[in-house]
């Protein structure tokens, strides 16, 4: 049971043997946030900067976001997704390999505001978290002990990949994930009608606001000027209409397929808590089912959208 | 003396005469459900801590139908664009907060501005009674008194209600305000002290208040250049959260969308943050990055409209943005870079 | 209540494509309801969105001068879905404008003073309402030496041949044409506008000078002035940013404080080096 | 139901499914006019947004139609199309859009039948999921009385 502040310690021990000997510019990491279960995504350029990194369990967002197209030499602390990414933006020449280097961190999950709420309503002042196994949030007149397991994120519970394998350093103990990802719910959604999954579906996304949120949170999505965006044709409306949202939910989806890994980056920008991730995981099943392939497990590979086999079958095609 | 007082046992009574010829509408749900809705008044509730999305909605809906045309060239009118003003049932909101009031009245003198007036927000605006519930335990996030405001703050409300012992006492802030308490059957009494106490008790709650004044008396041309803006920026993913749930954002896009019968021409709420918002038909762009686009919104909210509005912030101190932004990045810590901005040497 | 958002209904009276490359059209309005025309009471420099039921508005500054009674003229640039949409109809259509919206250019307040009128290009609109504004001969006798100077990259690209050619022949204005490169028989000058100013721009004493055109040429056109001794409150430019209610609302236009469609989109020099370049 | 006709949008690749449509037609094959053909230089150039946007505006189905695999003009452009068919159409299906209601298919310049026979076969299945009524924008509310 790794303490967070040794992790702490090693990260920035790390990041200011990195920056310097040159070996990066920036080191990208999280800071302690400013209300409580919060951090910051955090830009180290000097061995004193270094201090303010931390490791927490709430270190959600995914850094590889801040690589594409960024110049110079970083380092980026990387959980098991991050990493992921990190190595997809690689493969799509987001930012050269040599440029970049992954402090990482194996991950037992980050924490979901939303279910701490759900255990603890009461307003949350302080959290105290010195493991990576539990909390305590304190309030008004109380303090409460909560299991990380009892509120961990959906996608870090079915988590496969929590340790960073493709990084140049682990700042921990490798762990474990889920054996495997079954994806029982979405089959279990998959197996009922039509009707019920499009009711299903029109009521996930109803109250969608369309800020957008869920794509900018992702490393994915780095396109110069995203389809919501283009103007001539313009092919979304900017309403709120209940189709137009599903459109960009859809795309998205689709944008995203054989490249997500299920950092859940989205779900956590989401300030109306949309499961967003479910359009996600539909590809991930059915690229994983079509092609075997999981994204950024390796430098190498080629994105199964950017390559095909003459013999992939698609047996609806008549 | 425009105070007023309802025993808990009368205040059914009351919000009975709320709802008595008008739409009522309090916060209904807890946490990220809690929002302004239809209230019968036998539900309204007093135990929230404030809605999840502030209450411009309700006079800025998301999407606004401004004006529809048929598509009917051969005849008179059609082909040309009738109003589609609508500007609903009079309406009586109790609870809203006295942070989300205030952001209305800021929005307000933006709708209603020194050359135009937007008749889509003023309709509902006038239709509309304010009853604000006074915060008597703020939430880690607030920090309207740092603002200039007051979690028992008046600005934008008719009446302003709070917690008594027994039952709600009413500071009457409009006639509209005085007529709704009087026809209530409340009874006049002089809570003047009672009020500056609970004030001064939850103001104090908020902890030490950082001082934000320098921010007023620099130039805004020092603010503008000072060069903290590329590292407050470069955390920002550039979505439009912060926009969407501030109390006085009130950008807008117009859109048409058009059909086989006809078209309709609405608003839509924009945000700052987009490419799109300011490209021009060339594809200049004067605010091309992030870095251009967080600074507009700071500088908007800290700056041009206290420039705009007499001192007056647009920021209100609701929180919802520090909590919501997926990066953290807090208006509070924001406001102390600008202040400490070193001016120009004259 | 009146509505500002409403555009007042227009038909399209006469279409004239004004440039060789087809890009440029001047569209003549003529307003459906003759009341509407007393509503839509305006002076130079202001603007007004062009309304096409179904395809969007665009922000246009007012070509016609107040003087010209019984329509109101527009110049539009082929560039985005309103304009394409616009190139594309015909006299006889019908669409909307509504406005007008912003200020003029502050000509009582020049009055008794020289004016040097800069344009570059198809920004020469507001300017056109501007001198046929100015040339009336009720008002001429207002103001001092006029002089304008107009630029575009080739003689197919100058807008109002006709009017400029006649302004040309009368003595109670200088006018000087100037075209980026030499073309067989063209007869004016030679040259970018910063440069043909440098040489004809008279002295700023009692001078005002009145400049629309697209940023490189302002760019290249202040320091002129400047060095010509313009002090910046007599240095009046006109701007344009990505507007949509033009009301000063919706948000998008601002430069700093000030909203382009509102408080400008005409600002002295002066106002603008207070400012931020957001434009 | 029976007298519904849809409205079906066809997005054929100019180099085969496009011409068997054409020669279709001159060789005097019936087949029905319930489609809007879009031409498309190659399937691969298909943007899934182009379908996404047919439904939108109410396209009762939509269908997508190219050279066999190995046949592409472009050698390749339909091996790539087929991986993005795969995608979108077990998405739209996993969101309950009728699969009935999108059709892909392979068909030659030369095979006229084939087109006849699929055409047929479109607007049969499309006319047996009945008209699109939850996969599409709402209809305009106006909000207007009628014109006088």
């Amino acid at each position: 049971m790794p303490q967070l502040s040794e992790i702490t310690g090693k990260i920035r021990e790390s990041a200011k043997k990195l920056l310097t000997s040159g070996q990066a510019d920036v080191v990208i990491g999280y800071r302690q946030g400013t209300v409580p279960m919060a951090t910051a995504p955090f830009f180290a350029r000097t061995p004193e900067d270094c201090d303010q990194l931390v490791w927490s369990n709430f270190a959600r967002v995914n850094l590889a976001n801040y690589l594409s197209g960024r110049p110079g030499k970083v380092a980026l602390v990387a959980k098991g997704c991050d990493a992921r990414s990190a190595v997809g933006q690689v493969t799509e020449n987001q930012i050269l390999k040599d440029n970049l280097y992954l402090i990482g961190v194996p991950c037992t999950g980050m924490i979901d505001n939303n279910l701490v709420v759900a255990k603890e309503p009461r307003p949350i002042s302080e959290v105290t978290e010195t493991t990576d196994e539990a909390i305590t949030v304190k309030g008004n007149g109380f303090s409460t002990d909560i299991k990380k397991e009892d509120v961990l994120r959906r996608n870090c519970k079915t988590c496969v990949n929590r340790t960073p394998k493709l990084a140049n350093e682990l700042v921990g103990p490798e762990v474990n994930g889920a054996a495997a990802d079954d994806y029982a719910d979405i089959k279990a959604l998959l197996g009922k009608s039509l009707e019920e999954r499009m009711a299903y579906f029109k009521d996930l996304i109803k109250d969608c606001l369309r800020c957008y949120a869920c794509r900018n949170a992702c490393p994915l999505c780095y396109c110069p000027i995203c389809f919501v965006d283009e103007t001539r044709p313009q092919w979304l409306g900017k309403s709120t209409d209940a189709m137009d949202t599903m459109t960009f939910h859809l795309l998205r989806g689709l944008h995203c397929a054989g490249r997500c890994t299920s950092c859940g980056a989205c779900e956590t920008a989401c300030p109306v808590n949309i499961k967003v991730r479910e359009f996600n995981r539909i590809m991930e099943l059915t690229v994983q089912s079509n092609w075997q392939y999981e994204p950024g497990m390796s430098w190498d590979q080629k994105p199964p959208l950017t390559m095909f086999q003459t013999d992939d079958t698609a047996d609806f095609i008549k | 003396m425009s105070e007023y007082i309802i025993k808990q046992s009368a205040l059914a009574d009351f919000f009975k005469s709320l709802a008595n010829g008008r739409r009522l509408l309090s916060p209904q749900g807890v946490g990220d459900k809690c929002k302004l809705e239809e209230t019968a008044p036998e539900k309204v509730s007093l135990d929230f801590t404030n809605t999840h999305m502030s209450p411009k909605s309700l006079l800025f809906p998301q999407t606004e139908r401004l004006m529809a045309f048929h598509n009917e060239h051969d005849k008179p009118n059609g082909y040309v664009f009738q109003s589609a003003l609508d500007s609903g049932e009079p309406t009586v909101v109790f609870g809203i907060r006295p942070c989300d009031a205030r952001g209305l009245s800021i929005a307000n003198k933006v709708f209603q501005n020194d050359r135009f007036t937007d008749p889509y927000w003023k309709g509902k605006f006038d239709r509309t009674v304010f009853i604000g519930l006074a915060c008597d335990a703020p939430l880690p996030q607030c920090f309207c008194a740092a603002m200039g405001g007051s979690p028992f703050g008046e600005s934008g409300l008719d009446v302003l209600a709070f917690r008594q012992t027994d039952g709600l006492g009413f500071k009457a802030l409009t006639d509209k305000g005085t007529e709704l308490l009087k026809a209530a059957g409340a009874t006049e009494a002089d809570l003047a002290g009672e009020i500056k106490s609970l004030e001064a008790k939850a103001i104090e709650s908020q902890g030490v208040k950082p001082n934000y004044q320098p921010i007023d008396n620099l130039d805004l041309m020092d603010l503008f250049k000072d060069p903290h803006w590329e590292a407050t920026a470069e955390n920002c993913l550039n979505c439009g959260v912060c926009t969407f749930f501030c109390p006085t954002c009130h950008c807008f896009d117009i859109q048409d969308e058009n059909s086989e019968r006809g078209g309709v021409r609405m608003r839509n709420w924009d945000t700052c943050m987009s490419w799109l918002f300011t490209v021009h038909g060339t594809g200049h762009n004067p605010r091309p990055t992030k870095t251009e686009r967080v600074r507009q919104r700071f500088m908007h909210k800290l700056k041009y409209i206290p420039l705009k509005q007499d001192g007056v912030r647009g920021c209100t101190g609701c929180g919802r943005c520090v909590v919501m932004c997926p990066v953290n990045i807090d208006i509070r810590s924001v406001a102390l870079k600008m202040a400490q901005t070193a001016p120009t040497p004259a | 209540m009146n509505n500002p958002y409403l555009p007042y209904p227009v038909r399209i009276a006469e279409i004239r494509v004004e440039t060789e490359d087809k890009n440029l059209r001047t569209f003549k309005f003529e307003f459906l309801n003759p009341e509407d025309e007393e509503k839509f009471a305006y002076l130079p420099g202001q603007f007004a969105e062009l309304s096409v039921p179904g395809q969007g508005e665009i922000p246009i500054g007012i070509a016609s001068s107040p003087s010209e009674k019984g329509f109101v003229l527009f110049t539009v640039n082929r560039v985005g879905q309103v304009s394409s949409y616009m190139h594309n109809m015909k006299a006889g259509d019908i669409m909307g404008i509504r406005g007008p919206l912003g200020h003029p250019y502050p000509l009582d307040k020049l009055k008794g003073r020289n004016l040097v009128i800069i344009a570059g290009g198809f920004a020469v609109t507001t300017l056109r309402s501007t001198i046929t504004y100015l040339l009336q001969p009720e008002i001429r006798p207002e103001y001092g030496k006029i002089t304008f100077i107009y630029g575009a990259r080739t003689p197919g690209l100058l807008l109002y041949k006709d009017e400029w050619m006649a302004w040309e022949k009368r003595d109670d204005i200088d006018v000087f044409v100037t075209i980026d490169r030499e073309v067989p028989n063209w007869g004016y000058k030679v040259g970018f506008v910063p440069s043909v100013t440098k040489e004809v721009c008279p002295p700023p004493d009692n001078t005002s000078a009145l400049i629309c055109g697209p940023p490189i040429m302002i760019k290249f056109t202040q320091p002129v002035l400047e060095e010509a001794g313009y002090q910046p409150e007599n240095i009046i430019m006109s701007l344009e940013n990505r507007m949509k209610c033009g009301l000063g609302i919706c948000g998008r236009c601002n430069v700093g404080p000030e909203y382009v469609c509102k408080d400008g989109p005409v600002f002295t020099l002066a106002q603008l080096n207070r400012l931020p370049k957001e434009y | 139901m029976s007298d519904f006709e849809p409205k079906i949008v066809a997005f054929f690749c100019n180099w085969c499914t496009y011409g068997a449509a054409d020669l279709a037609g001159v060789s005097r094959l019936d087949y029905p006019p319930n489609f809007r053909v879009v031409r498309l230089p190659c399937t691969g150039r298909l943007n899934p947004k182009f379908i996404m946007e047919a439904f939108k505006r109410g396209a009762d189905g939509v269908w997508v139609s190219g050279c066999h695999p190995g046949d592409c003009h472009y050698i390749a452009g339909n091996y790539y199309a087929r991986r993005k068919f795969i995608l979108l159409h077990q998405l739209l299906e996993s969101v309950g859009v009728d699969p009935n209601r999108l059709r892909f298919s392979w068909i030659s310049s030369a095979e006229a039948n084939k087109f006849q026979a699929m055409a047929k076969d479109v607007v049969e299945n499309v006319k047996a999921c009945g008209p699109n009524q939850s996969f599409r924008k709402e209809e305009l509310n106006l909000g207007l009385a009628e014109v006088a």
